[in-house]
C-alpha cells in the first residue's frame, strides 16, 4: 500500500477553512471567504477522487477482495489497556465511496452558495460552518474507531445545529435547530450506551478488532456478549439496537424523524448538503459499518433495522403527499428514501448474493445523494426566485427557470425510479433484495415507491406547471453560473450514476457482486411509479379542485398525514407535559423547598430554640444561683448514682 | 531569702507596682495622660521582665510553686494587662479613678499569679478571691451607670455564692482526706461518693469562674454592665488564669478521679458550646454578644481540657494566648467605638468599614480568629484543642464540637456582615484612634496572624508541659 | 446526758433557729439581729469545741465588724420601717426544694462516710501555736496566705472607697 | 522545582496589592501575579513531565518537607503528582481569567483583588499539600474570601447566599476535620502525613467511620446531593470572578479531597460506601440537570448545571475504576475551565444588559458576536461536544463506570448518560433565548467584549480546546496518580 | 439523745449552709442576701473546725482555713456593701428584682 497519509488532508482542509474563516473571517475575509472555502474544498474533493481511484483500482483490492486499510491511526485518549479512542483513517469501499459523495456534494453546495448567499452579513461564518460540517462528515466516514465515529457524529450534529440556526434571528429557525440537536442528542445517548456495551464485551473500540471479535463465533467475547442478557435479549443485541437508535436519530428514522422537516429552516443549500445528501445518511453508514456484526451475530437487531426503515419509508411518503412547503416535501422524501436504504440493509445478509441488500443500500445512498442534492438545490433556485417556500405561491415557472426546470425534472424522474435514471437502478436492487428476503417489507416498499413518484411529481407540477406563468417583478433570472453549474453537474450524476457497476466495488464482504438485471421484476415498480406520475399530472398539471376534493374525501387520513400523524404533538406532550412538568418542575420545586428548605429549616430551628430558651438568662441573680445549685446537685447525682465508675 | 525573691519574682514586681501606684495616688500630682503612659511603660517592663531572671522552684513548703510553664502563663497574663492598658486608653483617660483602677487590676493580677502558683487549697481559695473581689469592684467603675453597679452586684453576689459552694467542697475534701496540699491530695482521692460530692462542689466553682453552662449565667450580665476594660479583663485574664489552674488541678490533684471528671468535662463542654452558641445568636449588644461567644469558646477549651496530658495543657495554654489576642482585639475595637460614640449595638456597626477600615479589619481578624478561620491563630488554637480532645474523646463529642463551630461562625459572620456589607445611612463617624490603642490593636493583630503560623510558639509551650 | 451535751443542743437550736428566722423574717433589722444570734451561736460552738481563739476571732470580726457593717448599710439604704417584699411563692417553693435536695444529698453522703480520726499526734489549737504558724514560712506555716489576705483586704478597701464614697449621683 | 513558590507568589502578590497606591496599580499587579502564576503552572507541568519521562516513578515529585508543629507530627509537606499538577493548571487558568474579567470592578478594588488572590493562594496550597493538616488549613483559608466576595461585591440576596455558602462549607470542613482527626488517631504513626498514612493504612473500623465523614465533608464542597444548595445561591449572588473561582476552583477542592484523601487513604471505606456515593452522585447528575431545565436565570442555570456536572466527578470516584477516576479528575479540570468561562460570559452579558433573566434577552449574537460566540462554545462544551473538554471528561467517566459489570452500576451509568440529553435541552434553551432570536431594540447600542474580557475568554477557551482536542496529555498526567489509588483499592479483599 | 460529735456538727453546718442557700434564693433585699452568704460561710467554718477537731487534729489546717475565710468574708462583705450602696444611689432601691435591666 502506498503512503496514504495525505488522506488526512481531506478532512483537515475544510477544518482549516473553518478555523481560518471562523476566527478571522469577519475581519479579513469579508468577501473572499466563499472563494477560500470553495477552493479548499475543491482540493479536498480532488484528493478524495484520487484516493477513490487509488483504492478501487490500485491498492484496495487484494486477492479480489477489497480490504479494510488503516493507513493512519494515533492514540488520542487511552481509557485503559486496549480501550482507547484512536484517531485514524479506515479505507474500505464504503468509506471511500462516502468520501467522494461528501466532498462532491459539499463542493457543489459551496459553489452554489457563492451565489445563493451572496451579500449575506454572516457570509464568512456560513462558509466556516460549512467547513466544519464537511470536516466532521469526512471525519465520520473515515473513522477507524467506534468512539471516533461518535466524536464526529456529535460534531456533525453540532454543525447541523449551527447551520440550521444560521438565521438565528428567526424564532422558527432557533426552535428548529434546537429540536434537531436535542432529538439527535437523545438518539446519541443510545448510541453512546451502545458503544459502552459493545466496547465492554469486546474490550476494544477499534472497528476492525471489534468486528473481528464479535463476528468470530469462536471468540470468548462474542460468547460473553451473547450469553449475557437483559430482559431476555442478549447484550450484543441490546448494544447494536442502541447503536442503531443513534443511527436512526441522525437518519431521521421513525419515530426520531421529527427534527428533519423543521431543519428545513436552514438555508436551502445547507438542506441539500446536510439534510438530504450527507449527514442524514450517517445512520445508514453506521449500520453498514457494523454490518458484519449485525448480520452475523445479531440478526434480530438487523430485522429491527429493516422494519424501522420500511415503516419510516412508508410514513414519510404518505406525509410528503400532503405537505405544501416544497422543502418539507423534499425532507419527507429524504426520510422515505433513507428508509429505503435502512431496510435494504435490514433485509440483507452477509456475503455473496445474499448481501445484495447491502450493496443496494449503498448504491441507493450514492444515487440518492446526487438526485436529492439536485432537488434541493433546484428548490433553492425556485425559492431564490419566488422568496417563498409555499407551493401555492408557485406555478408555471418552467419558462422563467428553464435550467432549473430540466434538472429538477431529471431529479424527479430519478427518484421516481423511472429508467434509465440513477434512482431506478438502485431502487430496483433494493426491491429485489427485499423481495428475496422479506416480502412484507417488499410490499411496503412497493407502495412507497408508487407514492414517491406521486408526491415528487405533485411537487414538480405544482412548481413548474399548474398555474399560468406569472412575472415575479424585475427578476434576476436563475442566479447565474455559480448556481446553475452545480445543478447541471448533479443532473448529470442523477441521470448517469445508475450505470456504475456498484456491486463491483461495494459489497458486504468486499467480494465482487454482480448485480443481475431482472427485467420482469422491474415491471411492477416502474408501472407503479408511472401510475403515480400520471396521477400527479392529472391532479396538478392544471389548476383544478380535484386535489381538494380528494383531500376532503380522505378527510381524517389527510388531516392526520398533513399534521404528520401528530407525532410532533406527541413529542411535545412528552417533553412539555411529562419531562418539564412532571420531572423538571418537581425537581426544581423539590430543590427549592425541600432540600433548600431543610437547610433553611436548620437555621430557623436554631434561631427558634435560641429564642425559646432565652428565659434561662432572666437577669435575676437568684435564679442564676438556683441554676447553679441545680447544676451542682445534678452533676453530683449523675456521677454518684447514675454514671458509676 | 534570696530564693524567696527570685522564685516569687513576678509577684514581687506586681506588689511593688501596686505600692508604687498607691504612693502616686497619695502624691496626687499627675495628670491622667502622663500617668497612663507611666503605667503602660511599667506594665510593658513588667511583661518584658517576665522573661528574665526566672527561677523554678517551690516555696512555703509547697504552698507556692513555680515552673517554666507557670512563668509563661504569668507572662501571658501580664501581656493581657499591658494590652488592656493600651487598648482602653480613651476610657482610662477620662476615668477619675485611674490609679485605683490599676491598683485593683494589679491586685487581681496578683491574685491570678498566686492562683496558678498555688500549691494548696487554702492558697487556691485565697488567690481566687483575690482575683475576684477586686474585679467586682472594677465592674462598678462606671460609677454613674446603673448597669455597672448592677453588674458588680451580680458578680459579687454570684461569686460569693460560688465561694460558699467551693468552700463547702473544700471542707469536705479536707474532712475526707485531712490535707489541703495539692501534693498530698492525689494519694487520698478516690471515686467514693463523698469524694465525688466534694469534687463536684469544687469543680463547679471552677466552672463558675470559667462560665461553664449552667454556671455561666452571671457572665453575660456582668460583661454587659461592666466597663469595657473590666469586661475584657474578666473575659480574657480571669478565664485564662482559671483555665490554667483548672487543667493542672484536674490532671494533678484529681488524677485518680480521671474518668469522672473526663465525663463531667465532656458533658459540660457540649452543653456550654451549645448554649453559648444559641444565646450568642440573638445578641444585639456587642459586649453581650462577645460574652456568649466567649462562653462558647470555653466549651472548646473544655474539649482541650478533656484530652490527655501533655497535649491538653499545651493546647489550652496556646489557645488562651490566642484567645487573649483575639478577644482583646475585639473588645478593643468595641471599646474604642463605645468610648467615643457610646454605640454598643451590632446594628450600629453597620457600614463601619466605609468610615473606619482599620478598626474593621482588626475586628474582622479578631472575629475570624475567634471563629477559627485560617490563617488566624484561632484556627490553630481550635484545631489543637480538638486534636488534644481527640486523644481521648469519642467521635460524637468531637463532631458536636466541630459542628458547633458552624453555629459560631454564623454569628461572627453576622457582625462581619454588618461591618462590611450592610448599608447604613449614618455609620459610625470616622474615629481618630488613640495611638496607644492603635498600638494595642496592632499588637493584637500581629498576635492573631503570627501566633499560629509561627509554629515555635506552640512548640515552646508544648516543650514546657 | 451531761451538761456539755445540753449546751451543744442549745447552741444547735440557737444557730439553726435564728438562722432560719434570719432568712425568713420580713423585718430587716430583725434579720440582722437573728444573724447576730446565729453568729454568736457559732462562736459558742467553737468555744464548745475548745477553739477559743477562733471563737474570739469570730466574735471580733463577725459580730464586731461585719454585722455592724451590715447594720450600717441597712441604715443607709432602708426606708423607714418597711417590711421586706415577699418573694413569689413558686420561687420560694423551688428554692426550698433545691435547698432540701442539696441538704439531703449532702447529709446522705456525709452520713454514709466514716470519718476516722487520725492516729497522728495532735497539734493543740492554742494561740501560741496559731500565732507561730501564722508567721512561719516553713512546713505548716501560713505566712504566705496571710500576706495574700492582707493584699486582698487592701484591694477591697481601695475598691470600697472608690465605689462607696465618691460618686456623683447620676441616674441614667 | 521548589513548590513553595506556588504559595509564595500569590502571597507576595496579595501583599503587593495591599501596598498598591491606586486601582490601576492593583489591577496590574494582580495581573502580573496571575500571569506569573500561570507561567509557573506551565513550567511545573513541563518539569513534571520531564521528570516522569526521565523515569522517576516516585508517587510524588518535587517533595519538600519543613517541620511545622513537630509535636503534633505536622510538617509542611508539599509534593505533586499528575492530579495535583492538573488541578494547579486549572487554578492558574481560572485565576488569570478571573483577574482579567474583574478589570472594571470599581467598588473597593484593592480589597477585591486581595481576596481573589487569597482565594487562589488557598487553592494552590490545597493542591500541593501532602500533609492533611495543611490541606485542611488551605481548605478553610478559602472560605472567608468567598464569603466576603459574595457578600460585598455580590448581587441579589447576597448576604443570605454568602452566609449559606460559608456555613455549609464550614459544615463540610467540620466533617472533614473530624474525619482527619479520626485518621490521625487511628494510625500507629499519629501523623497527618498523607504518604505515610497511605503506606501504613488505617484499620477497617476507623475507615468505616472516617470515610463517610471525609467524603461527605469534601462532598459538600463538590455539591454532593443533598448538600448542594449553597451552589445555586452562592454562585448566582457572587460577582463574576467570585462565581468563576467558586465553581472553577473551589468546588474542585472537594473533588480533589474526596479522591486524594478519602479514597486514597481509605480504600476499604471507599469500597464499602461506593454504592451510596453512586446513588447520590447519580441523583445529583439527573436531578441537577432537571432542576437546571426549570431555571430562568443564567447564573442559576450554570449553577445547577454545575451540580449536575460535579455529580460526574463524584460518580467517577464512586465507581472505583481507574478510568472513571481519571475521568473524574478530567471532569474537574474540564468543568473548572468551562464553568469559569460560563460565569465570565454571564458576567459580561449581565454587565451590558443588566439582566440575567433568559427570557428578557434575545439576539445577542447580533450586538455582541464575540461574547455570544463564547457563550456558544461554553454551552457546547457543557453539553459535551467533542473537541471541547467536557466531552473527553464525561466519556472517560462513562467508559470507566462501565468497566464494572455490576448491574446496579450499569443502571447508574445509563442514568448518567441520559443526562447528556437533558443537558442539551437546557443549554440550548439558554443559548437559544439569549444569543439567538430577534434582537431587542434596546440592546442595539450594546458593545462587544473589551480586550481584557476577550483575553480572559481566550485563555479559558484555549484550555478547553486543548483538553478537548488533545486529551492524551491530560490523561497521561493523571493516570499514574489514579493508578496508585487503584492499586490500593485492588488490594482490598 | 446521743453524745454530740462530728456528725452532729456536720448536720448543723450542712443545715445552716442550705438555710443560707435558701435565703440567698428567696430574699429580695440585697443586704439580706448578703446575710445569707454570711450564713453559708459560717457553716463552712463550722465544718472546718469540726473536721480539725474530730478527724484531723494533727495539723491546724482547718483552723487556719477558718481564720482566712473569716477575713475573706469581711472583705467580700465590705465590697458587696459598697456596691450595694452604690447601686442604691443610682437606683434608689436595693431590691434584687429591680436590678435586672440586663437579661436574655
Amino acid at each position: 500500500m502506498p503512503n496514504t497519509t495525505y488522506i488526512a488532508l481531506i478532512p483537515l482542509l475544510p477544518l482549516a477553512g473553518f478555523l481560518l474563516l471562523g476566527i478571522f473571517g469577519r475581519t479579513y475575509f469579508k468577501n473572499t471567504s466563499g472563494m477560500i472555502g470553495t477552493s479548499l474544498l475543491l482540493a479536498s474533493t480532488l484528493l478524495s477522487l484520487y484516493t477513490a481511484y487509488g483504492y478501487f483500482f490500485d491498492y484496495g483490492k487484494v486477492n479480489g477482495v477489497y480490504q479494510k486499510l488503516v493507513p493512519l491511526q494515533i492514540t488520542w485518549l487511552e481509557f485503559s489497556k486496549g480501550v482507547s479512542i484512536d484517531m485514524g483513517i479506515i479505507l474500505d469501499p464504503i468509506s471511500v465511496m462516502m468520501l467522494v459523495v461528501v466532498t462532491f456534494i459539499s463542493l457543489m453546495v459551496h459553489i452554489y452558495s457563492l451565489a445563493y448567499l451572496k451579500g449575506e452579513e454572516r457570509f464568512p461564518t456560513y462558509y466556516a460552518f460549512l467547513g466544519l460540517f464537511t470536516f466532521s462528515m469526512l471525519g465520520l466516514v473515515i473513522s477507524s474507531n467506534i468512539f471516533q465515529i461518535y466524536i464526529f457524529w456529535e460534531l456533525v450534529g453540532v454543525s447541523s445545529f449551527l447551520l440550521i440556526g444560521y438565521y438565528y434571528d428567526r424564532p422558527s429557525a432557533v426552535a428548529a435547530c434546537k429540536k434537531a440537536f436535542i432529538v439527535t442528542r437523545f438518539a446519541d445517548a443510545g448510541f453512546l450506551i451502545g458503544i459502552l456495551i459493545l466496547s465492554y464485551y469486546s474490550g476494544t473500540l477499534d472497528f476492525n478488532t471489534l468486528i473481528q471479535k464479535l463476528t468470530n463465533p469462536e471468540s470468548l467475547e462474542l460468547k460473553a456478549a451473547v450469553t449475557a442478557s437483559f430482559l431476555g435479549i442478549s447484550a450484543l443485541t441490546w448494544g447494536l439496537v442502541l447503536v442503531f437508535i443513534g443511527g436512526a436519530g441522525k437518519s431521521a428514522m421513525f419515530p426520531l424523524h421529527i427534527w428533519l422537516p423543521d431543519a428545513m429552516e436552514g438555508p436551502t443549500p445547507v438542506s441539500a448538503l446536510i439534510h438530504a445528501a450527507t449527514m442524514v445518511v450517517a445512520g445508514v453508514f453506521l449500520v453498514a459499518r457494523l454490518f458484519p456484526i449485525f448480520a452475523l451475530s445479531a440478526p434480530a437487531a438487523l430485522e429491527l433495522v429493516g422494519y424501522v426503515g420500511a415503516i419510516s419509508a412508508l410514513i414519510a411518503a404518505v406525509i410528503a403527499c400532503t405537505q405544501t412547503d416544497i422543502k418539507r416535501v423534499l425532507a419527507y422524501s429524504t426520510m422515505s428514501q433513507i428508509g429505503y436504504m435502512m431496510f435494504a440493509l435490514g433485509v440483507s445478509k452477509y456475503g455473496g448474493e445474499d448481501g445484495l441488500g447491502y450493496t443496494a443500500s449503498m448504491f441507493h445512498l450514492f444515487t440518492h445523494a446526487m438526485f436529492k442534492a439536485l432537488l434541493f438545490l433546484g428548490a433553492g433556485a425556485v425559492i431564490h426566485y419566488i422568496h417563498s417556500n409555499e407551493m401555492k405561491d408557485m406555478g408555471g415557472l418552467r419558462k422563467y427557470l428553464p435550467i432549473t426546470h430540466i434538472t429538477f425534472l431529471i431529479a424527479c424522474l430519478a427518484i421516481a425510479g423511472v429508467p434509465p435514471f440513477a434512482g431506478f437502478f438502485s431502487k430496483e436492487e433494493i426491491l429485489l433484495a427485499a423481495y428475496h428476503h422479506n416480502t412484507g417489507i417488499y410490499y411496503l416498499a412497493l407502495i412507497t415507491s408508487g407514492l414517491t413518484a406521486f408526491y415528487m411529481f405533485r411537487l414538480y407540477f405544482s412548481i413548474f406547471w399548474n398555474k399560468p406563468a406569472q412575472v415575479h417583478g424585475e427578476h434576476h433570472g436563475e442566479g447565474g453560473f455559480a448556481m446553475m453549474m452545480p445543478l447541471v453537474l448533479l443532473a448529470l450524476g442523477a441521470a448517469a450514476a445508475g450505470f456504475i457497476p456498484f456491486g463491483h466495488f461495494v459489497s458486504s464482504d468486499g467480494n465482487r457482486l454482480n448485480s443481475a438485471f431482472h427485467l420482469n421484476f422491474s415491471i411492477a415498480p416502474v408501472a407503479l411509479g408511472l401510475a403515480g406520475i400520471f396521477f400527479a399530472m392529472w391532479l396538478y398539471k392544471k389548476q383544478n379542485d380535484r386535489p381538494d376534493k380528494i383531500a376532503a374525501s380522505l378527510n381524517g387520513l389527510y388531516k392526520a398525514a398533513y399534521r404528520k400523524f401528530y407525532i410532533d404533538e406527541l413529542y411535545l406532550f412528552v417533553t412539555k407535559k411529562i419531562l418539564f412538568n412532571l420531572v423538571g418542575r418537581p425537581a426544581a420545586w423539590f430543590d427549592k423547598n425541600v432540600v433548600d428548605g431543610l437547610v433553611n429549616a436548620t437555621g430557623n430551628t436554631t434561631e427558634y430554640i435560641s429564642e425559646t430558651i432565652k428565659g434561662l438568662q432572666s437577669g435575676k441573680v437568684q435564679q442564676y444561683a438556683m441554676y447553679f445549685l441545680v447544676g451542682v446537685i445534678g452533676l453530683a447525682v449523675l456521677f454518684i448514682y447514675i454514671w458509676k465508675f | 531569702m534570696n530564693e524567696l525573691l527570685t522564685i516569687m519574682k513576678s509577684e514581687w514586681v506586681i506588689s511593688l507596682l501596686i505600692f508604687l501606684l498607691l504612693f502616686i495616688k497619695l502624691g496626687k500630682g499627675m495628670k491622667n495622660e502622663s500617668l497612663l503612659l507611666l503605667i503602660q511603660v511599667l506594665l510593658l517592663l513588667n511583661f518584658i521582665g517576665g522573661f528574665f531572671f526566672n527561677t523554678e522552684g517551690s516555696l512555703f513548703a509547697g504552698m507556692y510553686h513555680s515552673t517554666a510553664l507557670i512563668i509563661l502563663q504569668k507572662n501571658i497574663l501580664s501581656l493581657g494587662v499591658y494590652l488592656i492598658s493600651l487598648l482602653f486608653a480613651d476610657w482610662f483617660k477620662r476615668s477619675e479613678h485611674l490609679t485605683e483602677y490599676f491598683i485593683l487590676m494589679l491586685s487581681a493580677l496578683l491574685g491570678m499569679f498566686f492562683l496558678i502558683s498555688s500549691g494548696n487549697l487554702l492558697m487556691f481559695f485565697l488567690a481566687l478571691e483575690l482575683a475576684t473581689i477586686p474585679v467586682a469592684a472594677m465592674a462598678n467603675f462606671d460609677l454613674g451607670k446603673k448597669i455597672s453597679s448592677e453588674a458588680a452586684m451580680k458578680m459579687i453576689l454570684s461569686s460569693a455564692f460560688s465561694s460558699g459552694i467551693l468552700l463547702f467542697g473544700i471542707s469536705l475534701v479536707y474532712g475526707a482526706t485531712g490535707t489541703i496540699n495539692f501534693a498530698e491530695l492525689p494519694a487520698q482521692m478516690n471515686n467514693g461518693p463523698l469524694h465525688i460530692l466534694a469534687f463536684v462542689f469544687l469543680f463547679t466553682a471552677f466552672a463558675f469562674k470559667l462560665s461553664v453552662v449552667p454556671f455561666h449565667l452571671w457572665t453575660a450580665d456582668v460583661y454587659e454592665g461592666a466597663p469595657m476594660a473590666t469586661t475584657s479583663f474578666l473575659s480574657v485574664l480571669s478565664k485564662g488564669a482559671v483555665a490554667f489552674i483548672f487543667i493542672s488541678t484536674l490532671n494533678k490533684v484529681f488524677l485518680p478521679m480521671q474518668e469522672i471528671w473526663y465525663n463531667m468535662v465532656m458533658i459540660l463542654s457540649i452543653l456550654t458550646m451549645i448554649i453559648g452558641n444559641l444565646f450568642a445568636l440573638r445578641q444585639q449588644n456587642i459586649k453581650r454578644f462577645l460574652a456568649f461567644s466567649s462562653i462558647a469558646q470555653v466549651g472548646f477549651i473544655l474539649v482541650g481540657v478533656s484530652g490527655k496530658e501533655p497535649e491538653s495543657t499545651a493546647s489550652v495554654v496556646f489557645f488562651i494566648l490566642v484567645y487573649l489576642f483575639s478577644n482583646l482585639a475585639a473588645f478593643g475595637v468595641a471599646g474604642i467605638i463605645s468610648a467615643m460614640t457610646g454605640k454598643e449595638n451590632v446594628n450600629d456597626y453597620k457600614g463601619l468599614y466605609q468610615t473606619n477600615p482599620f478598626l474593621s479589619w482588626v475586628l474582622a481578624l479578631a472575629l475570624f480568629s475567634l471563629a477559627g478561620i485560617p490563617p488566624t491563630a484561632g484556627f490553630f488554637g481550635k484545631l489543637f484543642l480538638l486534636t488534644a480532645g481527640g486523644t481521648k474523646a469519642s467521635y460524637l463529642f468531637i463532631t458536636i464540637a466541630a459542628l458547633n463551630m458552624i453555629v459560631s461562625l454564623y454569628y461572627y459572620l453576622r457582625v462581619i456582615r454588618a461591618v462590611f456589607m450592610d448599608k447604613n445611612e449614618e455609620p459610625v463617624e470616622k474615629l481618630v484612634v488613640n495611638p496607644s490603642a492603635r498600638l494595642g490593636l496592632l499588637i493584637c493583630g500581629a498576635g492573631i496572624l503570627l501566633t499560629g503560623i509561627l509554629s515555635w510558639v506552640y512548640d515552646y509551650i508544648q516543650s514546657l508541659c | 446526758m451531761n451538761g456539755s451535751t445540753i449546751i451543744f443542743y442549745l447552741l444547735a437550736a440557737l444557730i439553726l433557729g435564728s438562722g432560719l428566722l434570719s432568712v425568713t423574717t420580713r423585718q430587716i433589722f430583725r434579720a440582722a439581729i437573728y444573724l447576730l444570734f446565729t453568729l454568736i451561736g457559732i462562736a459558742g460552738l467553737f468555744f464548745w469545741m475548745e477553739y477559743e481563739f477562733i471563737a474570739a476571732v469570730q466574735i471580733v470580726v463577725y459580730v464586731g465588724g461585719i454585722v455592724v457593717l451590715i447594720i450600717f448599710s441597712i441604715f443607709l439604704t432602708q426606708q423607714a420601717g418597711e417590711l421586706l417584699p415577699r418573694q413569689k411563692p413558686t420561687r420560694q417553693l423551688f428554692a426550698a426544694l433545691a435547698a432540701f435536695c442539696g441538704l439531703a444529698l449532702t447529709m446522705l453522703q456525709v452520713n454514709q462516710y466514716t470519718f476516722s480520726k487520725t492516729t497522728l499526734e495532735a497539734t493543740e489549737p492554742t494561740v501560741a501555736n496559731i500565732g507561730r504558724q501564722m508567721l512561719d514560712v516553713n512546713e505548716n506555716g501560713f505566712a504566705l496566705p496571710f500576706e495574700v489576705v492582707s493584699m486582698l483586704l487592701l484591694a477591697a478597701m481601695i475598691g470600697c472607697i472608690v465605689i462607696a464614697l465618691k460618686s456623683k449621683p447620676q441616674t441614667t | 522545582m521548589n513548590l513553595s513558590i506556588l504559595i509564595l507568589l500569590p502571597l507576595l502578590t496579595a501583599l503587593a496589592v495591599l501596598l498598591a497606591r491606586n486601582n490601576n496599580q492593583v489591577r496590574w499587579i494582580s495581573f502580573a501575579g496571575a500571569t506569573a502564576q500561570f507561567i509557573l503552572a506551565f513550567v511545573l507541568m513541563y518539569l513534571f513531565r520531564e521528570e516522569r519521562i526521565a523515569g522517576s516513578t516516585q508517587q510524588m515529585l518535587f517533595e519538600q518537607q519543613y517541620n511545622w508543629f513537630p509535636s503534633w507530627h505536622i510538617s509542611f509537606h508539599m509534593g505533586v503528582d499528575g492530579i495535583s499538577v492538573a488541578m494547579i493548571l486549572l487554578t492558574a487558568f481560572v485565576v488569570l481569567a478571573g483577574v482579567l474579567v474583574s478589570w472594571n470592578v470599581t467598588k473597593m478594588t484593592k480589597e477585591f483583588y486581595f481576596l481573589l488572590i487569597l482565594l487562589s493562594l488557598g487553592a494552590y496550597g490545597f493542591f500541593i499539600s501532602l500533609d492533611l493538616f495543611i490541606l485542611f488549613f488551605f481548605l478553610e483559608i478559602a472560605v472567608i474570601p468567598k464569603y466576603l466576595l459574595i457578600g460585598i461585591w455580590g448581587s441579589g440576596k447576597k448576604e443570605y447566599s454568602a452566609n449559606k455558602l460559608a456555613l455549609m462549607l464550614m459544615g463540610g470542613s467540620a466533617l472533614v476535620l473530624v474525619g482527619l482527626l479520626g485518621v490521625y488517631f487511628n494510625t500507629p504513626a499519629r501523623s497527618f502525613d498523607l504518604l505515610l498514612l497511605s503506606d501504613t493504612g488505617i484499620s477497617r473500623e476507623a475507615q468505616m467511620i472516617c470515610f463517610p465523614l471525609l467524603f461527605v465533608g469534601f462532598g459538600v464542597f463538590t455539591a454532593l446531593f443533598p448538600f448542594h444548595t449553597w451552589v445555586p445561591d452562592g454562585h448566582s449572588s457572587a460577582p463574576t470572578a467570585g462565581s468563576m473561582f467558586l465553581a472553577g476552583i473551589s468546588m474542585k477542592l472537594g473533588g480533589y479531597g474526596c479522591l486524594r484523601v478519602a479514597t486514597l487513604l481509605m480504600p476499604e471505606g471507599a469500597k464499602a460506601y461506593s454504592t451510596w456515593i453512586i446513588v447520590l452522585s447519580s441523583i445529583a447528575i439527573l436531578y441537577g440537570a432537571f432542576a437546571t431545565m426549570m431555571q430562568k436565570d443564567l447564573k442559576y442555570i450554570n449553577a445547577y448545571s454545575s451540580v449536575s456536572h460535579c455529580g460526574f466527578v463524584l460518580l467517577g470516584i464512586g465507581m472505583l475504576t481507574q478510568t472513571s477516576m481519571t475521568g473524574a479528575v478530567m471532569q474537574m479540570v474540564s468543568h473548572g475551565l468551562m464553568t469559569a468561562l460560563f460565569f465570565a460570559v454571564i458576567g459580561m452579558i449581565y454587565e451590558r444588559t443588566h439582566t440575567r433573566q433568559v427570557s428578557e434577552m434575545g439576539g445577542l449574537l447580533k450586538v455582541m458576536p464575540f461574547i455570544s460566540t463564547v457563550l456558544f462554545i461554553v454551552g457546547l462544551c457543557s453539553l459535551g461536544l467533542p473537541g471541547l473538554s467536557g466531552f473527553v471528561a464525561e466519556m472517560t467517566v462513562f467508559v470507566g463506570s462501565w468497566e464494572n459489570p455490576d448491574p446496579f452500576r450499569r443502571v447508574a451509568t445509563i442514568a448518567a448518560c441520559l443526562s447528556i440529553v437533558v443537558t442539551a435541552v437546557y443549554i440550548l434553551r439558554a443559548i437559544g433565548q439569549t444569543a439567538m432570536g430577534p434582537v431587542k431594540e434596546s440592546y442595539l447600542h450594546l458593545t462587544d467584549a473589551r480586550w481584557n474580557e476577550k483575553l480572559a475568554a481566550i485563555i479559558l477557551i484555549f484550555g478547553i480546546v486543548a483538553i478537548g482536542t488533545a486529551p492524551f496529555w491530560l490523561s497521561d498526567l493523571i493516570n499514574p496518580g489514579t493508578e496508585l489509588i487503584m492499586q490500593k483499592i485492588k488490594m482490598v479483599p | 439523745m446521743m453524745e454530740p460529735g462530728l456528725y452532729h456538727i456536720l448536720f448543723i453546718s450542712a443545715t445552716l449552709f442550705f438555710i443560707g442557700v435558701f435565703g440567698f434564693f428567696t430574699r429580695r433585699n440585697l443586704i439580706t442576701m448578703l446575710m445569707s452568704v454570711e450564713l453559708i460561710l459560717n457553716s463552712v467554718n463550722l465544718n472546718f473546725i469540726a473536721f480539725n477537731k474530730y478527724v484531723w487534729p494533727n495539723r491546724l489546717d482547718g483552723v487556719f482555713f477558718t481564720i482566712f475565710v473569716i477575713a475573706i468574708a469581711a472583705a467580700e462583705a465590705a465590697t458587696a456593701i459598697a456596691i450595694i450602696i452604690n447601686l442604691y444611689r443610682s437606683h434608689h432601691s436595693i431590691d434584687v428584682e429591680n436590678a435586672e435591666e440586663m437579661k436574655y
